[in-house]
């Protein structure tokens, strides 16, 4: 007999909306005119986000009103921190989807044709017919759809999935730089291969734990391990891989060397995107395993998320200090910022989520607003044409008197980084180590503090160097400049900008929202 | 025979898989140490689907290829827009971006 | 005018007139001067009234609490600003303000020809209210506002001519040597505060008899800090040499007159608390026979007028804190002394002043000689305070520091005999170098460039000085002369001071007197027979002769300049060199050193960032094989 | 209560009305050429605006938080909005808003354009030059705004954030309108600070989850009992002290934690110097007084002996290092570090005398080191130079400036009748009467003050008159007046103290009391 599945296709509507919005996009680029094709997709791409943030919205008062609840057969979970990590998604994306769509000076930041040899004649004559690479859309797209079900993974094949759906997309995405096409197709094949590497521990985690519960939902392997003996290994030795390739994802130390590479390769647009979105996805899927499966192991794994916490906040500080690219410098700094996350992870306490949650906020409009202001400062040569973005930090000196808005903005940005009062990465930090106090891992507190506090270093510095340093013209004449955007990148900076305040100011009501977000009911 | 020589089996097979990843220059042979790697999970899984007698191990298993072709697609699309570019497919030419 | 409206003139009168000098600045030019010489005349009519509120007074009423406001309200520790007027304070108010109007006078033509004259009488007025202040108050906090003040004021006039910079490293000097005084007293504050909860003399005073002698000789002995620091007495000595780079009026009122006397009023004020430790009283006994002596002797070898006279000062201090330290049968002889010698030394000083602005600033004794003839008024008024000071019978010196003499004799076991001897043996070396400073001066053969004889030097044309100098250099001389007398006669200086000192039991010496007057006779006169014999009879050498190892350690004011240098001077710079060095290299080398720290590990952990996919995927293996290896580890 | 019209405490109208006015200095162009006269005003009427309060404040209860406001901010952080001042936080209200008009003055015209700005091109100069005094307006406004909080806020978040927030301020005062090695002063001044900052964001964490009900108000500091009677162990008080102590001594700043200081000094605008080492500083102390004490008495007392040595030794060499300096601001900041060693000492001796003390200390410090910076700054700014070795003999050539620098210096060394002195006199004092040794060494820095001072002026003032500096102007009527308020400042200070302690003498038995009687 067969009894189909009970498909909650309300519950599933975020989800299905991105799903079909990329399909959507597929067929776009087959069927619309190539020259209404670029608008096209820039719609149906934004009215999905949007139309999966308002389906969020109201799943969201369906829980608060029916309580959580489990979709397709057990595979996923629809419950309050899996809808708001989903809206703290779609979000990010939405404004980062605007700062992919923004062609400033007329040109989009990704190649016209991601298959032809850089410097090429072909590649010159796409160039010269205005041709764009409009499957960037789509592919977005189908990433947010990967993002979207990891935090309501409810099984760990789910997780794999979603995993995958996210990570295929943006390997791709991460080669197709309209500049600097080398660097960008080496960081698309370095993401690729660790991705994959990583996935295959996943994976291999995923079979123990199946071998030691005979199941992969969470709630079942959760129940397991009080009644389960003997195989202790398994379980461990499970978790351990599942974490690890979760912690790939997040770029925690040791398994964040991609992160430098890729961020400084990958079309800017696309590492703001990624850094923000992937991490919030992917600490989502942390936290759910984390704080379902492994609470009972409890002293077996704390020794190991202890060291990696406290190796990604120095490593990840330390190497920052060093670096000389803007974009690298951020991608280090993300990794620093993934072991303050790390706390509220260990930290085991509701305060653990709701913190983690707000942090997540801060750090993703931070992000984004960092990442799409890198994409507005320019190289120009001695003869005036643009070459591409000021990478190199001394490129960027004097900027806050050229263009002061920009870098008051930059400046708010690497101040939330810091943690500075009245910025929204303060109250994060505030919420996750103060979640790390209550959850009893104060030393870990400490050295997060120390660490906060030389991460300040290189904010300051790139403060310093845009405010007090006089601005450098290259000696091959080249020089500086800040190219005005279509109008879309200006808008996310602003939404950006003004997030970080109103968080940092008034954070009431998403730490209420949090508050509530803050139970896993399984 | 025992439980443990899938196992072990599977664990040899990973082992040489992510072998391959870490010695082998060429991209590809390094991305078929991660099809291995994957395949010595499915291994494992469906060792596993046995010994608890369902099939969930099973199914994960085909879910897993499905999901390794996937990769393969994506990842041959790389490596072969690199090689076009550069003309090999070593993964130690591609090191521009570093410290 | 009452008392207490007098009270507060004296002091806000000066007060006001340096205030309007040094604000209108450049703008009062033309008159400061004579305001300044007003308002420290006005001062004096307000010492007048006092005194005479005073004597209309019966003798138990002779203590006047002016109340002004409440100055530092802070709990447990509360004090008042106000005023006493008894009969200690007001014979300073007289003698600050009689002596100070006196070398106002003479500044306003001393100083004619200095662009600052305004700014220099603006200073003096300042000195004149604190030095008011300090002997007025009726608390050790306010005293020390006076305290400080006038160690401010003389900072201010020893550095007047601060161009030169050794002027002003001598006001400095000064300033810094009186700090550490002050020091003591702020610790003896501390420890009254500590042991009594107040600062204000009634209390400290009424509590004192009950103090445990412990606390008695701590307070007793910071006090005497306190009062070496001011007094230029021993070990805190060397400041008043090089005060003499000040004007010489400043010399007059400050270095000799006035301030530096503060040390013994601070000490017979504060007698309850000495009598109640015999060793913080023995210790002041000791500290002014030290002095007496080493000041005597410096006086002996100094060849610079003004530092012969400060040498001088110096050692005649050391007679009156001899003489406070015996307690109250010494207190009425300290302060008479001090008296006297206000008068007798502010006319030598004038004289001095008035001798170099006659030999166009020249202050070396050996290029003087034969001056008598050129300058008659000041030779006079000069040789008048030598007599007095050399205790000439008769003169006012001879009254005050013979009953010093005579009270040091009094006593029990080895101190009348030690501090008699000390002090009759100074009073002989008092009478010689006075003399040699007289005799090299104004007798003997002059040695100066008159245009016919061989001397080096610029041609001289010694003159008398004009009468705004002379006048108050008379006025002086005639205290000097019958000053003493006055006050001795029929012990009224004495009843006068007893409701403040306390009357003292006579004691015999234990020596008889006579004996004791005729020796202090016989040993002056030796002196200035010494003294005449090799400074007016012989010829005295341009260049002074290398002299015994005495003479050559008396020049160099028995080396205390060196030591000092030696214990303080050279290993405080050194300890601050090496600070200085050590702030950079070690205390922020630390802090640099973690950041370069930092950065080098960030420099190595960069090299592992290398590029190469595999060995990314390497460091991801052994990433994962150690948290395979921790995790199962923990289990096993 | 007076309350004003929109129901707010008057504090809250103080805080907003400089930083409202800064936004829009900087942020409408129209507005930025009158930037110096609209600051000017501001500062003027929040200064009146103080007054007022001081005037409305009862003295009688002034250990009681008077003017006080408190609203919800963030429930779940225990954080409320709440202001209110006792004695000793009205005084300081009362410092900062009096020095903030007196640096506007002073630094009239102290903005000026890089050489590189403009190429000869008038207008864009003009513009450029208006929109750098703009920002120099606006930064010192919400400085203002942001001390004036700090020292009103009743509550220890609120306290935390404004604590830090006041570092951006200074950061780009310094950093922009700096001298040549501008960067790297503003960038170890915001890393020390920031260091201690965060330790303290530990320990007030920690404060939270141990030492108070984790309810909405756990914040409020008129509610907040110390850790003693929470019955928490004496090591995690102690560790929690720390936190706050250390971010209190960068701040104050102690020996060893104090090296960002003279780099700051020498580098900053002397406007920026005076409000540093004048107002900010004394968060620190204040800090201490409020905070440290109250919450951690049994920490406080078991760690009183350790910072007394601290204190003691940051005297000494506070004052051994400005004698070493050649720089005429370093020099000050050092004498700074001396005399914040005076303040420290007050507050962890344990008697109410000493801690009446360090709080009027921290006034009288507040009025003379202004004196000393914006003097020195006078000078300098003629002289072109702030090496000493470069003057001579001064005191001929530029009379007022070295009078006024005497005066300031003067007040320093804690002279009688200047502002220094009733200070330092009841530090010792009341130091004297439980530490006696302790006094004794404190007294040292008396001796190490006139020398430090006396040294400065010699080589400055004294001495030939310096052929290079011959005809250089004396202070205007802008500077003299700017003087003249410090100096009779300093007067009344010195000689009728009594209004102000009649403010700060309540609360110096509570706060001697946790030192003493917190160990039971």
């Amino acid at each position: 007999m067969f009894v189909a599945p009970h498909i909650e296709w309300a519950a599933l509507s975020p989800v299905l909306i991105l799903l079909g919005a990329a399909v959507i996009g597929v067929l776009v680029e087959a069927f619309v005119p190539r020259g209404s094709r670029r608008l096209v997709q820039v719609v149906v791409a934004a009215l999905a986000l949007g139309g999966a943030l308002v389906a969020v919205t109201w799943r969201w008062t369906v829980v608060q009103q029916d309580g959580p609840s489990s979709l397709v057969a057990g595979a996923l979970r629809e419950d309050a921190p899996a809808l708001l990590f989903q809206a703290i998604l779609l979000i990010l994306a939405l404004l980062a989807l605007l700062v992919i769509a923004d062609r400033a000076r007329g040109e989009d930041a990704f190649t016209p044709t991601a298959s032809a040899i850089p410097g090429s004649e072909y590649e010159g004559q796409a160039r010269r017919a205005g041709l764009a690479q409009t499957e960037v859309f789509p592919l977005t797209m189908f990433a947010v759809t990967g993002m979207l079900v990891f935090p309501a993974a409810a099984d760990l094949l789910t997780m794999f999935i979603a995993l995958e759906v996210l990570s295929l997309p943006l390997y791709l995405l991460a080669g197709m730089a309209r500049r600097r096409r080398l660097v960008s197709q080496e960081a698309s094949l370095k993401y690729f291969l660790l991705g994959a590497f990583s996935s295959a521990f996943f994976l291999m985690g995923l079979a123990l734990l199946y071998g030691y519960a005979g199941s992969v939902h969470l709630a079942d392997i959760a129940t397991a391990v009080p009644l389960v003996s003997g195989m202790d290994g398994l379980l461990l030795a499970g978790s351990a891989l599942v974490i690890i390739g979760l912690l790939f994802k997040v770029g925690a130390v040791p398994f964040h060397s991609w992160t430098p590479d890729v961020y400084q390769g990958a079309p800017t647009p696309i590492t703001g995107f990624m850094a923000a979105c992937t991490k919030v996805a992917a600490f989502a899927a942390l936290l759910r395993f984390v704080y379902v499966v492994t609470p009972g192991l409890g002293w077996d794994l704390a020794p190991f998320l202890w060291i990696v916490a406290i190796l990604t906040m120095v490593v990840g500080t330390v190497l920052a200090i060093v670096q000389t690219d803007m974009k690298r410098t951020l991608a280090y700094s993300s990794v620093a910022h993934a072991g303050f996350l790390l706390l509220g992870i260990i930290a085991l306490d509701e305060r653990g989520i709701s913190g983690i949650l707000v942090y997540l906020l801060a750090y993703g409009l931070a992000t984004v607003g960092a990442f799409a202001l890198v994409t507005l400062v320019r190289t120009k040569d001695a003869e005036g044409n643009l070459v591409g973005e000021a990478g190199h930090l001394s490129e960027w000196a004097g900027l806050g008197r050229r263009s002061p808005v920009l870098a008051v903005c930059f400046a708010l940005f690497l101040l939330s980084f810091a943690g500075i009062p009245l910025t929204a990465g303060f109250t994060g930090k505030f919420a996750v180590f103060g979640a790390a106090v209550a959850g009893g891992d104060w030393p870990l507190v400490v050295i997060a503090v120390l660490a906060s506090a030389a991460a300040a270093f290189f904010y300051v510095r790139i403060i310093v160097l845009m405010f007090f340093t006089e601005p450098a013209t290259g000696e091959d004449g080249s020089a500086t400049t800040v190219v005005r955007s279509e109008g879309l990148t200006a808008v996310a900076v602003v939404v950006c900008a003004v997030g970080t305040v109103l968080v940092g100011v008034v954070p009431t009501a998403v730490l209420a929202v949090a508050a509530q977000a803050s139970k896993f009911l399984l | 025979m025992s439980i443990l020589n899938y196992l072990v089996l599977s664990g040899i097979l990973f082992a040489i898989g992510g072998t391959a990843v870490l010695v082998r220059r060429n991209a590809i042979v390094a991305f078929m140490g991660v099809e291995l790697m994957l395949n010595a999970a499915n291994l494992t899984l469906v060792t596993f689907a046995r010994m608890h007698g369902d099939l969930t191990g099973q199914v994960i298993a085909f879910f897993v290829m499905v999901v390794a072709a996937a990769e393969v697609v994506i990842g041959l699309a790389i490596i072969v827009s690199i090689f076009r570019t550069r003309g090999s497919a070593s993964l130690d030419d591609a090191s521009l971006l570093k410290s | 005018m009452s008392i207490d409206l007098a009270a507060i003139l004296i002091v806000a009168v000066p007060l006001a007139s340096a205030g309007v000098l040094l604000l209108l600045g450049r703008r009062s030019d033309g008159w400061g001067h004579w305001l300044g010489v007003l308002a420290s005349a006005a001062s004096a009519v307000m010492a007048f009234v006092i005194l005479f509120g005073l004597l209309g007074r019966g003798a138990e009423d002779r203590a006047v609490d002016v109340h002004l406001f409440s100055w530092i309200p802070a709990g447990e520790l509360d004090v008042d600003a106000g005023f006493l007027v008894d009969p200690l304070s007001a014979t300073f108010l007289l003698l600050i303000t009689f002596v100070g109007t006196l070398i106002h006078v003479y500044a306003v033509a001393y100083m004619e020809h200095d662009d600052d004259r305004r700014r220099f009488f603006a200073y003096l007025n300042l000195f004149i209210a604190a030095m008011l202040i300090l002997v007025l108050a009726d608390s050790f906090a306010l005293l020390f506002v006076g305290w400080e003040g006038v160690g401010l004021a003389s900072y201010l006039l020893i550095g007047f001519w601060n161009q030169r910079t050794e002027y002003a490293v001598a006001a400095k000097k000064a300033f810094v040597m009186n700090r550490v005084g002050d020091m003591g007293l702020i610790i003896a504050m501390g420890a009254m505060f500590a042991s009594i909860g107040s600062v204000d003399f009634e209390t400290v005073f009424a509590a004192a008899p009950e103090l445990s002698e412990g606390w008695a000789t701590a307070i007793g002995i910071a006090l005497l800090i306190g009062a070496c620091g001011k007094s230029a007495q021993f070990p805190l000595q060397a400041w008043l040499g090089d005060a003499m780079a000040g004007p010489t009026p400043v010399s007059a009122l400050i270095h000799a007159a006035t301030m530096v006397t503060a040390g013994v009023y601070l000490v017979v004020r504060s007698g309850a608390i000495f009598e109640a430790s015999p060793t913080a009283q023995l210790l002041v006994v000791i500290v002014g026979a030290i002095t007496l002596v080493f000041g005597a002797i410096v006086g002996c070898a100094k060849d610079d007028i003004k530092k012969a006279l400060a040498a001088s000062t110096m050692s005649q201090i050391g007679y009156m804190m001899l003489a406070a330290g015996l307690g109250p049968i010494g207190y009425a002889f300290a302060i008479f002394h001090l008296l006297t010698h206000g008068f007798f030394k502010a006319g030598m000083f004038l004289g001095a002043g008035s001798v170099m602005h006659g030999m166009n600033d020249e202050v070396n004794m050996r290029g003087f000689g034969g001056l008598s003839r050129f300058m008659k008024v000041t030779w006079i008024t000069f040789g008048l305070g030598w007599l007095a000071i050399i205790g000439f019978p008769g003169l006012s010196g001879f009254w005050s520091k013979d009953k010093i003499i005579e009270a040091a004799f009094v006593g029990e076991g080895w101190q009348p005999w030690v501090f008699g001897m000390v002090a009759l043996l100074a009073a002989g070396l008092t009478a010689f170098y006075m003399s040699r400073l007289f005799f090299m001066t104004f007798h003997g053969k002059a040695r100066w460039n008159d245009g016919k004889n061989e001397a080096p030097g610029p041609e001289q044309h010694p003159h008398e000085s004009p009468l705004l100098m002379t006048v108050p250099m008379i006025v002086l001389a005639v205290g000097s002369l019958g000053l003493g007398a006055f006050l001795a006669f029929g012990d009224r200086f004495f009843h006068w001071l007893e409701p403040v000192t306390g009357h003292a039991e006579h004691h015999d010496p234990v020596i008889p007197i006579p004996v004791i007057m005729g020796a202090t006779v016989v040993l002056m006169l030796i002196g200035v027979l010494l003294a005449w014999r090799q400074y007016w009879a012989s010829s005295v050498p341009l260049m002074p002769p290398t002299g015994s190892v005495l003479t050559r350690a008396a020049r160099r004011d028995l080396y205390q300049d060196s030591v000092n240098e030696a214990v303080f001077a050279r290993p405080g710079t050194h300890t601050v060199r090496t600070l200085t060095y050590a702030d950079t290299a070690v205390v922020d080398g630390a802090v640099n050193g973690l950041g370069a720290g930092a950065v080098g590990l960030g420099e190595r952990l960069r090299k592992l960032q290398n590029g190469h996919v595999r060995s990314y995927s390497a460091a991801m293996s052994v990433g994962v094989v150690l948290v395979l290896v921790i995790v199962l580890v923990a289990r096993i | 209560m007076p309350e004003t019209l929109l129901g707010q405490s008057p504090l809250t109208v103080l805080i907003l009305v400089p930083a409202v006015v800064a936004a829009l200095v900087w942020l409408v162009p129209p507005l930025r050429r009158l930037a110096r006269p609209i600051g000017l005003v501001t500062s003027a009427l929040v200064l009146a605006g103080a007054i007022a309060l001081a005037v409305g404040f009862d003295v009688s209860a002034a250990n009681e938080t008077q003017f006080a406001q408190v609203a919800d901010w963030i429930p779940a952080f225990g954080a409320s909005y709440a202001v209110g001042v006792n004695g000793l936080g009205l005084v300081m209200v009362l410092l900062a808003t009096l020095l903030v008009p007196v640096v506007i003055v002073a630094g009239w015209n102290e903005v000026t354009l890089p050489a590189t700005v403009g190429d000869g091109d008038e207008t864009a100069e003009r513009k450029a030059l208006d929109y750098r005094r703009a920002g120099w307006v606006a930064l010192i406004l919400v400085l203002e705004a942001l001390m004036i909080a700090v020292f009103a806020s009743r509550d220890i978040f609120l306290f935390y954030v404004v604590f830090e927030a006041m570092l951006i301020p200074v950061y780009f005062l310094i950093g922009v309108y700096g001298g040549a090695n501008r960067r790297y002063a503003a960038i170890k001044f915001l890393l020390y600070s920031l260091a201690g900052g965060l330790l303290m964001l530990a320990a007030v964490i920690g404060y939270f989850f141990v030492g108070t009900d984790q309810g909405p108000q756990a914040f409020l500091l008129d509610q907040a009992p110390g850790l003693d009677a929470a019955g928490v162990p004496l090591i995690t008080e102690m560790l929690l002290f720390l936190g706050f102590f250390i971010a209190f001594a960068i701040k104050a700043p102690m020996w060893p934690v104090h090296t960002w200081l003279p780099d700051a000094a020498q580098q900053a605008t002397p406007g920026t110097s005076t409000l540093l080492v004048g107002v900010l500083d004394k968060v620190g102390t204040f800090g201490m007084i409020v905070l440290c004490l109250p919450l951690f008495p049994n920490a406080a007392a078991a760690a009183a002996p350790v910072i007394i040595v601290l204190a003691l030794i940051s005297i000494l060499y506070g004052g051994l290092l400005a004698i070493g300096q050649n720089d005429m601001m370093r020099l000050i900041a050092f004498t700074s570090v001396s005399h914040f060693g005076f303040i420290v000492l007050g507050i962890f001796v344990g008697s109410a005398t000493a801690v009446t003390g360090s709080m009027i200390y921290m006034v009288a410090h507040g009025v003379s080191t202004a004196g000393m910076f914006l003097v020195a700054g006078f000078l300098t700014q003629r002289g072109g130079t702030q090496d000493m070795g470069a003057y001579s003999g001064m005191q001929r050539i530029t009379r007022v400036i070295a009078g006024t620098f005497l005066v300031s210096g003067l007040a320093s060394l804690a002279l009688p009748g200047l502002s220094g002195f009733v200070p330092e006199y009841l530090v010792l004092l009341g130091t004297f009467e439980v530490a006696p040794w302790m006094a004794i060494v404190a007294v040292l820095g008396v001796v190490l003050a006139a020398l430090y001072i006396l040294l400065a002026y010699q080589r400055v003032f004294t001495g030939p008159p310096s052929a290079n500096h011959a005809g250089m102007p004396d202070l205007n009527g802008r500077e003299k007046a700017v003087m003249g308020v410090l100096i009779a400042a300093m007067l009344v200070l010195g000689f009728y103290p009594a209004p102000v302690l009649d403010l700060l003498t309540p609360l110096s038995e509570t706060v001697a009391a946790l030192v003493t009687g917190g160990v039971a």
